[in-house]
């Protein structure tokens, strides 16, 4: 009952945006509504896992406790952007650098596609879900193109043009396992849940063949190494609380579609296929980030970087499989998701304030914007992996998993990767947020609803950081429960 | 309480003949260089004038530069307790061994060279560097001297090899590298000139320049005190000597005797090294002394080969 | 996942004790000093984190080695460099304590990074997190992963401990933090990291294989010299008490070195006595170095520089502060009655008496170790001095120097404390041993009720048979009785009172301060014998009036710090340089982005047999 | 009757990859999506199924009239030049198409399983024009050709579902038809955009965005 609740509000929320001018009022409003959203999929998560069973209403909608989670991570970050933007386009309009019409297409925009997102998790045909994702492509794309310059507009066109590529690819491996399905019975149909029940039977090689163009198709989309060229531009011209939707969860909705495919190819061909191919992204991936992110003038393209290492980290995860890979993936799928939002709210604060990306001119971020500041430090440290936060924890148990399954090689790349990045993150973020304030700086004190998100946000950092390693029953069952899919 | 008076025994003897060897050294000296110089007892004569003499302290300099005679001489006097002369193996005192010995004139050595730093004058801190940097590349080679030696005898106990013994080539060659140390150490000719007038060769007595009077007499005392030291460390090496079980007068003089004759020994062989070899420079000095610490390696080899 | 079950969480075995009590031994006196020493700080608010950044600090250095399970012995021991880290840019204003604190997170990250690998194989065999499941399982490791395991945790404890060819970060991190904290990080969280190699691999891992104590004596002998020959060099004195650590860690980890060499020859008896030594020493560098490291925040507060250069005659301004100072070089130059004396005095007794029952090649490689630690301690007594003696003796340098005053009551109580400490570890070493020989014990298993190392509450005898003693008390009273008789001579036999003068200026003129010995004068024939490995650089300059008068001469001189320029910057150099042409694949251009993916699709079709 | 109509749409896709003026590309790619209309006819009187008969006319208001339209249009709008921009000229790009050709063939026959010899065609025919596709996007510098190259690629992959597996669900293609519309849209509006801020649509210029 509660997927039609959060499926409906964004719409409701969408036609409000285009209705009501006041753009003051419907901004909390706006806020409530996803704190509604959170919620219902609290609840939905709660109820799927408990009750274990995968409902499916009309033979559209259908969910079980992997996209329960996914759902949850979405509508966790979605409200927090929500709660940011308030005081991220008041402060807009305020400075006279969009125009109240454009707040309201923002909102609109804004809804639509949290909805699309939303609806990724809950659809039970693949065709839907290529549908689902690839309204999530164009609805961005307009939100990567919001500020109408020559950059933001050259990253839309890349964004849209690179995305499209990606996802006709995808369509074309769902056709291809389509046909593959076809070969069985003469029956036609592209729901998920016929195609595991008899993925055994299906014929070896065009899944081999399917898996791979749906793993280049989605992994344009989740920007996996050699397709992620899209993501630097789109994430560093977008709007902050926008670019923190895209890093921190469109790319999970790409990934969870990846494992939807992923599951077919394990019951049909077997893991070591699924794994390695994952693993080798993964490792692709990590080895470019941590190429670039050494070199990185640019504040929000650093961060962008650091998705696609946080990716490749969870694509390796996934491809080691066991208990432990799959639960410190899908942890790290939620904390990256979390820290990553955060440190694209401050760096927006920091490049409101600074008027640049450049990391060379902003210093003294501690000293200018001690709330920002701070919340910056701690969620740099975050992503590096140290340990009062929750990524570390996640890291250790890909670690482990990597290495229990005996991949050495890869163990040593992993923590060679993660070092150099955490020197890279620590050089650049300590230059940034310590030394002298430059002159002409004043002390900003920054709105209630702004620190709001940043506290939601850093609270589930630290409380995962803390409390994790003491939880573990239930994290374990829940991983059982959701491979079987 | 006979501990006690064996231990005044001890020190007295230390600071009445300690003063002779050094005359001894320089009437050696003079003869060779076919002078008459000054007679064997007028170290004793100066101590006595030091003694009687004013005192001229430095108004820059503080605390540290009055009080560092006294820790200098009871550094040397503590040292010298540690040597077996009246106090025979027998009775063991638990003050220290060897190693002991090395770090007490450490702590002398120290003090005097804050002492040269402190009357703010060129000179003195002149002196206290080249004096840190001579005593600190001394150290390793003595403590190979150390060690050679108590592979021999089993501990670092000076007692343990102050009894007959053997001599052997590593004693041989271990008492030659002490005799360089013991050189370097008690600023003999090849590193630093006792006589010399020009303070910018000086070594030890740069840092005693600003001294005068009553304090000057004690460092100068304890100086010598540290050079008897050496000499005996050395003879014992060489030259055993039985230490009589106990106190019968009829063995007593011609046990003396030899015990003295040993240390006049080595004195001569350093008052001939000072008069045949010319002063080094001081960078020079870092090649002797590893030179020594190279003897000091070959001394432990063969006490490891057992030779 | 169950492999975390965290029930049992602490472990209270004498080691962990040993080592509670030497952090908040030095904690409790840097905390009652950080009080005056903070009293300037610009805002109440800087204070407050500073207090509350020092009691996290605290907290997890605690835990870091009371805890028993290895998962949250990482996680302590990350938050506890990250918490350093904080205290290291405190004073965020400058640049070079951003610097010095980069390099210090990431070097330590990097020793991590192993220490995880090494934890991880561990857990591979053991298949749990607990200390004592992973030492039962250790035992039935093959030796060539024992091997690994144990350089992994080298490496990565040898970081954070400052070994040498991983210590560049220490000269760095250390004098940046405010002084109270250089003194705990300084004195004791590079003794977590001993912590860390004598629980890991002593206690867990065992030791079997007797190369493993002579790495660790080469490496320690190596630190040794490297850190006193630095320091000798340096004229910043946090810089110079950080190089010293270098060289203390050296002498602990001979120490443990030893007992790693002997426990793989089972000799027990030395084993334990050269432990003994290797963590008294231990206690006594964490003393005496925190009490110089609150000299010199006390020396910084009172006149602003740390340059001793410029400094000077402060023995009359600060007169407390000076005898502390003494004291504590007194110590660290290992000068008698002081516990440094005696800890070197039993590392030098461990060498010797290993050697009588070692054979052959190892005889001669005792030897030269001990004579080693000699020389570091002969020119550790050399720095000392100058470092005591430029800063504190003859007149002031500078008008920072001219117008010091006393610092404030709660500095001296701090290190008041810590040097009454000095005096009281070394006259009562006998009693203290006897504690260290439970310690030592528990670390490596050995029972030690039948040996005995000192004869009564009073005298150290390492080797009961070789009739070798040393009392520390007696020795004391020794001097003290021969020096004041001294006095008492000096007293008596002439009334005359003595003179105040100027120093003899050879006649010409009123001595100024110019003409006193320099820092980099005194260090000069140190910097000629050991110019081998200083590579010293010199530049005498004539800046001339006119062709023949010349105005003044500017003279430059500075050593090239090897291990930076040989080693860390062509590191440092290939990584950039590689990331810079990584830079070429995101050129900007569409065309080449989409070619990216068709190119991707075609190689994942073509190597499909492979997967 | 199969046999024309896949060489219609060879013949179409052949002339776009030489087509040196987007106007000329445009109308090429207003004949294969004709020649599309007939297949997905032919397919619909074989199976005589009512959805297949409703997505051939949409194929054919949409791919055939609609589009064309709306991409000419823009031309006029903009005052740009016509010139495709060809990174290779018109001879190799001939070449390599025909590469493409045997390298869909091979890949047809020997990975895929077909059935019997037609499905084998068709397979090979639909793999060609989506690899064209793919060489249109790439090979091309304004932003008009990379849309039409998308299309391209679109239209193989319909005829391929509609040949392969008889099509997919019927809600499914007319989700999947509107969303092409719909991102042919957004692509125009934005090459609108580019036009005005740039004031050309060479993509390969825009490279600001770069390490």
């Amino acid at each position: 009952m509660q997927i039609f609740f959060i499926l409906a509000i964004p719409i409701f929320l969408a036609a409000g945006a285009f209705l009501i001018g006041k753009q003051k009022i419907f901004c909390t409003l706006n806020a409530i509504g996803y704190l509604a959203v959170l919620v219902a999929s609290v609840m939905l998560l709660r109820k799927m896992v408990l009750s274990e069973s995968a409902n499916s209403y009309f033979s559209f909608i259908y969910f079980d406790a992997l996209s329960a989670f996914f759902i949850f991570v979405i509508s966790v970050i979605a409200f927090a952007a929500a709660l940011y933007s308030i005081s991220y386009i008041k402060k807009d309009i305020d400075s006279g650098v969009i125009s109240e019409r454009k707040a309201k297409i923002y909102y609109i925009l804004f809804n639509l596609f949290c909805f699309s997102m939303l609806l990724v998790p809950a659809v039970n045909n693949l065709g839907m879900l290529w549908v689902a994702i690839e309204m999530t492509t164009l609805i961005s794309a307009f939100l990567v193109g919001f500020y109408n310059n020559k950059e933001s507009i050259e990253a839309a066109w890349k964004y849209i043009i690179i995305c499209s590529v990606g996802i006709i690819f995808a369509l074309l491996g769902t056709i291809l396992f389509s046909y593959a399905f076809s070969l069985l019975g003469d029956v036609k149909s592209l729901n998920w849940s016929d195609m595991v029940a008899n993925a055994g039977r299906m014929d070896k090689n065009i899944l081999k063949i399917a898996f791979i163009f749906i793993l280049v198709g989605y992994g344009t989309k989740a920007g996996l190494a050699p397709m992620h060229t899209w993501l630097p531009d789109a994430h560093s011209q977008a709007v902050a609380p926008i670019s923190a939707l895209l890093s921190g969860v469109l790319l999970k909705t790409a990934i969870y579609a990846i494992l939807r495919f992923g599951i077919i190819t394990i019951k049909g061909v077997g893991f070591a296929y699924f794994g390695n191919l994952m693993v080798l992204l993964g490792i692709i991936s990590l080895a470019i980030s941590c190429g670039f992110i050494l070199v990185q003038k640019d504040l929000k393209r650093l961060l962008a970087y650091h998705s696609i290492e946080h990716i490749g980290i969870i694509s390796i995860g996934f491809g080691i499989g066991g208990i432990l890979g799959v639960g410190g993936a899908l942890l790290h799928v939620f904390n990256h998701a979390v820290t990553k939002a955060l440190m694209f709210f401050g760096a927006g604060n920091v490049v409101n304030k600074y008027r640049t990306h450049n990391m060379h001119v902003i210093r003294g971020v501690i000293g200018t914007m001690p709330f920002t500041g701070f919340m910056l430090l701690m969620g740099a440290f975050a992503l590096a992996g140290m340990p009062p936060f929750s990524i570390f924890i996640s890291e250790i148990l890909i670690i482990c998993a990597v290495f229990l399954k005996g991949y050495y090689l890869v163990t040593f790349l992993l923590l060679g990767f993660i070092a150099i990045i955490f020197g890279a993150v620590v050089h650049h973020f300590s230059k940034i947020l310590f030394g002298s304030i430059p002159k002409g700086m004043s002390v900003v004190k920054e709105p209630l609803s702004g620190k709001m998100a940043f506290l939601f946000l850093f609270v589930q950092i630290c409380a995962l950081g803390i409390v994790l390693p003491f939880i573990k029953k239930d994290l374990i069952w829940m991983v059982q429960k959701l491979f079987q899919g | 309480m006979i501990k006690i008076l064996i231990i005044l025994l001890q020190l007295i003897f230390f600071i009445a003949v300690s003063p002779f060897i050094s005359g001894v050294i320089t009437k050696i000296k003079n003869n060779a260089r076919m002078r008459k110089g000054q007679s064997v007892f007028q170290p004793y004569c100066n101590l006595v004038k030091l003694f009687s003499k004013g005192e001229v302290i430095s108004e820059t300099s503080s605390w540290i530069f009055k009080a560092a005679p006294f820790i200098v001489i009871s550094s040397s006097l503590g040292a010298a307790l540690l040597i077996p002369v009246f106090i025979f193996s027998g009775q063991t005192y638990y003050i220290g061994d060897f190693l002991a010995l090395i770090f007490i004139l450490a702590l002398g050595r120290f003090f005097l060279a804050l002492a040269a730093l402190d009357t703010a004058s060129a000179f003195g801190g002149m002196g206290s560097s080249r004096e840190m940097f001579i005593s600190s590349l001394v150290e390793p080679a003595a403590c190979l001297v150390v060690f050679s030696v108590s592979l021999q005898f089993g501990s670092t106990n000076i007692a343990s090899f102050s009894g007959m013994h053997p001599v052997s080539i590593s004693s041989l060659v271990a008492s030659f590298a002490l005799f360089l140390v013991a050189i370097a150490e008690t600023s003999r000719i090849p590193v630093d000139n006792q006589e010399t007038h020009l303070e910018l060769t000086m070594v030890h007595e740069a840092m005693v320049l600003e001294y005068s009077g009553k304090r000057l007499a004690l460092i100068e005392m304890s100086s010598y005190i540290k050079q008897m030291i050496w000499f005996f460390l050395i003879a014992q090496i060489i030259f055993p000597i039985a230490v009589p079980c106990s106190i019968n007068t009829a063995q007593i003089i011609p046990w003396c005797l030899w015990y003295l004759a040993r240390i006049f020994m080595i004195a001569g062989a350093v008052a001939l090294a000072e008069v045949s070899v010319a002063k080094m420079r001081l960078f020079r000095v870092a090649d002797f002394l590893s030179f020594a610490f190279v003897l000091a390696i070959i001394a432990t080899i063969c006490a490891i080969l057992g030779v | 996942m169950e492999h975390l079950n965290i029930d049992s969480l602490f472990l209270f075995d004498p080691l962990s004790a040993f080592f509670l009590c030497v952090i908040f031994l030095i904690s409790l006196p840097s905390a009652v000093y950080s009080i005056g020493y903070l009293k300037g700080e610009s805002s109440g608010l800087k204070t407050a984190l500073a207090w509350f950044l020092l009691v996290l600090f605290l907290i997890s250095m605690g835990l870091v080695v009371s805890v028993r399970n290895v998962f949250v012995f990482l996680i302590a021991w990350e938050i506890m460099s990250l918490v350093s880290y904080f205290l290291v840019v405190f004073d965020t204003k400058h640049e070079k304590s951003i610097q010095a604190g980069t390099i210090y997170i990431v070097m330590t990250h990097i020793g991590t990074a192993f220490l995880i690998a090494a934890f991880l194989i561990m857990f591979k065999y053991a298949h749990s997190f607990n200390f004592a499941a992973i030492k039962s399982a250790c035992s039935l490791m093959p030796p060539q992963t024992r091997n690994i395991v144990f350089l992994f945790l080298l490496i990565g404890f040898g970081t954070k401990a400052g070994i040498v060819p991983l210590h560049i970060w220490l000269p760095y991190a250390h004098p940046q933090a405010p002084s109270h904290i250089s003194s705990i990080m300084s004195g004791v969280m590079i003794k977590t990291a001993i912590y860390g190699i004598i629980r890991f691999v002593i206690f867990i891992l065992g030791v079997n294989s007797s190369w493993w104590g002579v790495l660790i004596l080469m490496l320690a002998v190596i630190s040794c010299l490297v850190g006193v020959i630095y320091a000798l060099m340096e004229h910043d004195i946090k810089k110079l008490l950080a190089y010293h650590s270098v060289e203390n860690i050296g002498i602990i980890l001979l120490g443990v070195g030893l007992a790693m060499l002997f426990i793989s020859m089972n000799m027990p008896y030395l084993a334990v006595f050269s432990l003994i030594a290797g963590l008294y020493h231990l206690i006594n560098h964490a003393i005496f170095k925190g009490l110089l490291f609150l000299c010199a925040g006390a020396v910084y507060k009172a006149t602003e520089t740390r340059d001793i250069e410029k400094l000077g005659g402060l023995i009359k301004k600060m007169p407390q502060t000076a005898v502390y100072f003494l004291l504590g070089a007194m110590a660290i130059s290992a000068l008698p009655p002081l516990n440094g004396f005696v800890s070197e005095w039993l590392t030098l007794q461990a060498f010797f008496l290993g050697a009588f029952s070692v054979e052959g090649g190892y005889r001669l490689f005792l030897g030269l170790c001990a004579a080693m630690l000699a020389l570091t301690s002969g020119l550790a007594a050399a720095c000392f001095v100058k470092a005591f003696g430029i800063t504190f003796l003859a007149q002031p340098r500078s008008r920072y120097a001219q117008n010091a005053k006393e610092v404030s009551l709660s500095m001296r109580a701090g290190m008041f404390f810590l040097s009454f400490l000095i005096v009281v570890f070394g006259l009562a070493a006998a009693i203290i041993i006897k504690l260290l020989a439970k310690v030592a014990s528990a670390a490596t298993g050995i029972n030690t009720s039948s040996m005995s190392f000192s004869l009564n509450n009073f005298i150290l005898s390492p080797q009961a048979g070789k009739g070798v003693y040393l009392s520390t008390p007696l020795l004391a009273a020794v001097l003290a009785t021969l020096g004041i008789a001294g006095f008492a001579i000096y007293k008596l036999v002439n009334r005359e009172k003595a003179v105040i003068y100027k120093t003899w200026d050879c006649g010409y003129y009123k001595l100024d301060s110019r003409n006193e010995y320099t820092a980099t004068a005194f260090s000069k024939p140190f910097r000629i014998a050991f110019s081998f490995f200083l590579l010293p650089y010199r530049k005498t300059q004539k800046i001339r009036e006119s062709f023949y008068h010349v105005k003044s001469f500017a003279y430059e001189t500075h050593t090239t710090m090897v291990f930076k320029k040989y080693i860390y910057e062509p590191i440092l150099g290939l990584v950039f340089r590689s990331a810079k042409f990584m830079r070429k694949i995101q050129p900007g251009s569409i065309h080449l982005y989409l070619s990216y993916i068709f190119v991707t699709v075609l190689i994942l079709i073509i190597f499909m047999r492979k997967f | 009757m199969q046999a024309i109509i896949l060489f219609g749409v060879l013949a179409s896709t052949y002339l776009m990859v030489i087509a040196k003026r987007t106007p000329a590309l445009i109308r090429y790619f207003r004949y294969q999506s004709f020649f599309l209309f007939l297949a997905t006819f032919a397919v619909a009187i074989e199976e005589r199924q009512i959805d297949l008969y409703i997505i051939a006319g949409l194929l054919f208001v949409i791919k055939v009239c609609a589009i064309p339209y709306f991409l000419n249009r823009i031309i006029k709008r903009m005052k740009v030049s016509e010139d495709l921009g060809l990174f290779v000229n018109a001879q190799l790009s001939l070449l390599c198409v025909l590469g493409f050709t045997y390298l869909s063939w091979v890949f047809a026959e020997r990975i895929l399983a077909p059935r019997n010899e037609a499905q084998a065609i068709m397979l090979a025919v639909a793999f060609f024009v989506v690899l064209a596709g793919m060489f249109l996007m790439v090979f091309r510098m304004t932003a008009l050709a990379q849309i039409i190259g998308l299309l391209v690629m679109e239209n193989g992959l319909f005829l391929l579902a509609s040949t392969v597996s008889g099509g997919m669900p019927f809600f499914v293609e007319i989700a999947i038809f509107f969303d092409v519309f719909v991102s042919v849209i957004i692509m125009g509006f934005f090459v609108y955009r580019i036009n005005k801020l740039f004031t050309h649509i060479d993509v390969n210029k825009l490279s600001r965005l770069k390490g």
